[in-house]
């Protein structure tokens, strides 16, 4: 174990990766003689040399469509989008060719793709730059989409991504870079996709999150406990496959449900989420299940005004005293 | 077969008046008959895989889109008779004949037009989405200029791996204004990648006339923006095609650098089925039929004395193209059971 | 009133539309001398010349980023994309432009602007032509959009949405444009935007649809009635504003909800409809929402598997008898 | 005040090498004193202006991202110059430069950098989205390459209408590979529209040199792909850039004809505040600096006699930025209640 930021844990799967592989490779804007942009990808042109870590001029449906061609002759790409934003001009690319060649070759193709980047909200970046764009992806078939919260889970869980057969898109964040956390240094430690975490246990609420969420969700947490109120922090950890075992066992324990993450309200992951208990729990549940979102408004630049849309410890909070009917 | 040969000596006048001289000169063919009688027979065997096709359309065993590859086929064939087998190729949704070209077979052709398992994307891909790994045949793309990084991809793949290996990747002069076109090409000059772009010029998207698309007529001139090398001949014959595009070949296959080549060319047929191409006089198209490279091979190869090996590739095409509409009809559906593994490799992730 | 087809109904709005107010111009490919790919726009070059009917080459992105800049200063642009599908390329335009901007400039500019084409699976056109793009441009504010089933609603909402000072996502149907109907003839005639309606009453369930899924609903609920099976329809036609008001009005009385679409089930629409049934109408639910839709893979082209994937009534109906505890 | 001047007479070196001597032969600037002084007068408040934001920056006061145009201040002035007040503009992220040049007060600027409800888009748009309707200054834009599109669909609307407007819309040399600047430049050409688009070659995307972006170090030679106009220089005077530039406008203005205009030019800050710029050397930025096209304005205005009303200009702009900052400073916050009136027009849509 080593005390690891979040950056690092990132940086270190893929160095270990591409040690182990010589058919990984990184290609993305600044991610070489820059060091990356947020310096994720820090020594690592140093380490690998311009064959294996690769800068790309401002061409993101440009070089997603090549990695998306690499891999399905056999290399195994991984694409950093300077943010998750850019990936907008790559939309088509990643819709009809990375989560569609498998099917239209009839099972002929498949495509080892790693497709990350920082998304959500930063501090101030504007509403071009503050896009949660999970709640676009996770929609598609043929995608895996990954938000870890942990350093440890950015570790083991971009690892496991970079040996999937199949495109995997893996959020990152800008506010969670410097977080810090034990990391396990085993090379062969892997988090599997698919498998939610509790990383908090508690009897009267659940609160399901992921990402940079899971954290705001354990403040809240801290602050509800204070009143005598016992929550249950479910981090997803893997949206698409989702966990809904471990939700649903959650739930029926809690009998309560809140849905906390960044991203506007209609539609997308939280409603997923909330639709799937409501489904397969809804004879435990005692209310409805919320959900604590950005508000439904591109996001201001103004930084109070930021903060008053971005879902806060206090939005969950108060989401918590609704299900449990004490507002 | 509705094949008919209309025998006549005065091809080629059209087509010349579009070239400055010194680009249309004609490359000189100096191959046997072998060579050309068999591109013949891929030529002539596409172009009686897709009547058929268009036949079977019309009865309602094939569905969807089918857009035939009928007056182009001296391209696909050219290029594949250019290409190494390892080589990569990769096309839009008008993909049957480089499919057939590159050695995919009719069987597996016309089963996935009828939709069926034994089809080469197992039923699931249809007319538009043709995928050969085997012959590195690696697709038919329905988004229009999308398949374009994917091909540079290919070739980014070979140049990682140190393999001397060439993509060639097909799109029709209506791609050439989108996004991915640009994309592509400016990542294939900067990184100087072995590939060679095909433009398969039929002077219509659809409806729409090149006049109404393009600013500039001659699509080679893009390659100057990208520092690219550059060719642009009209398809003539099926051995000037594979000439013409070996040279950018083996531009990609020595030194790894990147060629726009242009072809002007025509199809036949509708855009696609369903389209009834009022667009173009009826004196346009058959002025262009009387130009079909496809009967310029069959006249000069039977002038040079072939006609009985002519009369014997007609034959095996026939039976052929019978046995693969045969196989079609009798092969079995795809069951729900082929969704879930064709979406994800591995577990599926819901 | 007249009997139109759907198709004739979008025309008639925009034919009504340019008429009246000559900021209205019409873009696309194919709309002006091939008459529309789908023949949606015949006969309106002629009608209004090629200043007013612009045939565009494949730039789907281009003359998207084009008609927001012409309606950013006053223009009244209608786009018709080929399908929906082709709108992916389009997607940060859209995104990070249409909705975007009158928040960027802090309210200074608007965007009055449609985009129009038709949506969801056609006849066997395949994966990357079977798109449900509602499910991702729902999610995002600054956008409204709309998926009338009915040819009056398509007139009516579609005049609605080109009066309207906001971008407007308007889904039509390949399946849908031969469908006939009664259609005001009045030029004034309008369906205001974010009211559904009852296209059928019932008592023992709600069956929430839009676009072509509607007529499906009707199907089924016609076979449901043989089994004794009241069922109520609400046609949405509006995604986004949604009508809650009326759902849950529908519930209130049923008690027991099905919601039915085209589009993969992970989050979207359905999610967000179901998410607001559970929250607004959770006391009155005595069953948890269902929902049938599309399955979760990409199209397939055979056309036996196409229908097995595209929900049918049959799978409206198992999901009716499931709410009904009749399975 | 932070600006020093240092007097030196050999300017102008560097760039001159860079360019063939028929391009880079330099318009003769016979335009009056009076002109050249307000031209100084507005770089010189752009300059302070920046350098105030980037003091307030360090401070914590503003937030986000925050982009400097120092050093090309010439450009988005001499491009103002030679425009006419309706024509539309439109730029990226690094658009202080040009807002402020086209008359947008330093104190909705300034304001707006604050994130305060003063502030030209309320303090929701912040440094990379400044937008000023009434000064046809139709925004900075945080999506390299999408504006481009948007700027190409003004000048649709200019000839829509049958107006006299010019558009004309500024990105970088980072932005050319993107797809929305091919399809932008593509549909002006075709659709010959009255748009000027202005590469501000400052030789870095980020921290990326234009050879690890570019294939071809000329971007100017894009436009060959699309039969437009071109042009291209260094950035040495603002009279010069705004001859330049006006012959372009020209020829949108009267022929209805796009233009692609390369400018070299140099960055003297990072690529926003965050960006140490540890790719290039101090002595290329020290040599750069030398070159800097305000402080020759200052010199030669200085030699012609104008000493008097430069000091005038000095302390004029000196109190308007430091009035802009007490501005900004003292300005409130926008409340929640400005969020949904600028998400839609109308009802709020749910
Ligand atoms: C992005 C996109 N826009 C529109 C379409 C619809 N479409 C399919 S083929 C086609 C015309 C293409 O013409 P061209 O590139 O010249 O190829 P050709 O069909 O002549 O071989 C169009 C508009 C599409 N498939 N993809
Ligand atoms: C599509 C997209 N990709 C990446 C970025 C991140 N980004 C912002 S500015 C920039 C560099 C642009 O360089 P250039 O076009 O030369 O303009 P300059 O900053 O030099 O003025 C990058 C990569 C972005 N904003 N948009
Ligand atoms: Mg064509
Ligand atoms: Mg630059």
């Amino acid at each position: 174990m080593t005390v690891l930021r979040y950056r690092e844990a990132v940086r270190a799967a893929m160095i270990e990766e591409m040690e182990r592989d010589e058919r990984v490779y990184l290609v993305g804007e600044e991610v070489g003689h820059y060091q990356g942009a947020y310096k994720v990808t820090e020594g690592m042109l140093d380490k690998f040399g311009s064959r294996r870590v690769i800068d790309a001029p401002i061409t993101e449906s440009g070089f997603t469509g090549i990695s998306i061609g690499a891999a399905m002759v056999g290399l195994r790409p991984i694409v950093e989008y300077m943010t998750w934003n850019f990936s907008a001009v790559a939309f088509d690319q990643i819709l009809n060719n990375a989560a569609k060649l498998r099917q239209m070759s009839g099972g002929q193709l498949t495509i080892p793709l790693v497709l990350r980047a920082p998304n959500g909200s930063a501090r101030q970046v504007g509403s071009q730059h503050s896009h949660s764009m999970e709640h676009f992806y996770a929609h598609i078939p043929g995608l895996k989409v990954l938000a870890p919260a942990m350093p440890a889970d950015a570790k083991g869980l971009l690892k496991s991504a970079i040996r999937d057969d199949n495109p995997v898109l893996f959020m990152e964040s800008e506010t969670l870079y410097g977080v810090k956390g034990e990391v396990p240094d085993d090379p062969d430690f892997i988090v599997p996709l698919g498998v939610a975490s509790i990383v908090r246990e508690g009897t009267d609420v659940s609160i399901i999150a992921w990402s940079r969420m899971v954290h705001v969700a354990l403040e809240a947490a801290a602050e509800l406990e204070k009143e005598g109120i016992s929550a249950e922090i479910v981090d997803l950890r893997s949206l698409r496959p989702l966990d809904e075992e471990t939700v649903v066992r959650s739930v029926t324990k809690t009998h309560r449900a809140v849905v906390a993450h960044e991203g506007w309200p209609y539609g997308g992951v939280g409603a997923e989420v909330a639709d799937r208990i409501q489904r397969l729990a809804f004879d435990e549940l005692d209310a409805p299940v919320l959900r604590a979102t950005t508000l439904d408004v591109p996001m201001p630049y103004n930084a109070r005004l930021e903060q008053y849309v971005i879902p806060q410890a206090a939005r969950i909070i108060e989401n918590v005293h609704r299900v449990l009917y004490k507002s | 077969m509705s094949l008919t040969i209309t025998p006549t000596a005065a091809l080629a006048t059209v087509w010349n008046a579009v070239l400055p001289p010194e680009i249309s000169a004609m490359t000189t063919l100096t191959n046997g008959d072998d060579l050309h009688l068999s591109l013949y027979r891929k030529m002539f065997q596409i172009r009686r895989f897709e009547e058929e096709a268009a036949r079977a359309y019309a009865q309602s065993k094939i569905g969807g889109f089918l857009h035939l590859y009928i007056g182009q086929e001296p391209i696909a064939v050219g290029a594949s008779a250019a290409l190494r087998p390892d080589d990569y190729v990769m096309t839009t949704y008008r993909d049957h004949g480089l499919a057939l070209a590159r050695g995919m077979t009719p069987r597996a052709a016309m089963a996935e037009l009828y939709g069926k398992v034994t089809g080469c994307s197992k039923g699931l891909g249809g007319s538009m989405h043709f995928f050969d790994k085997e012959h590195n045949m690696l697709g038919g793309y329905g988004i229009v200029g999308g398949h374009i990084p994917i091909a540079v991809g290919t070739a980014f793949a070979s140049k990682y791996r140190g393999e001397d290996r060439v993509s060639m990747v097909f799109f029709g002069e209506g791609a050439v204004s989108i996004g991915d076109f640009h994309e592509g090409m400016s990542l294939a000059a900067l990184w100087k990648l072995p590939i060679v772009f095909v433009c398969e010029n039929n002077e219509y998207a659809m409806g729409t006339p090149l006049s109404r698309t393009l600013s500039v007529e001659d699509v080679s001139l893009k390659a100057l923006a990208y520092g690219m090398e550059r060719d642009r001949f009209n398809s003539e014959h099926v051995l000037q095609v594979r000439d013409r595009l070996g040279e950018a070949i083996a531009r990609a296959r020595t030194h790894s650098e990147p060629t726009l080549v242009e072809i002007r060319t025509y199809r036949f047929r509708g855009h696609s089925m369903s389209d009834p191409g009022k667009y173009r006089t009826k004196e346009e198209l058959e002025e262009r039929k009387k130009k079909d490279v496809l009967l310029r091979s069959r006249i000069e190869l039977e002038e040079k004395g072939h006609k009985a090996a002519l009369e014997a590739i007609d034959k095996e095409v026939e039976d052929e193209i019978a046995d693969a509409v045969r196989f079609a009809e009798e092969s079995p559906e795809p069951g729900p059971e082929v969704l879930e593994p064709t979406t994800y490799a591995g577990p599926f992730a819901r």
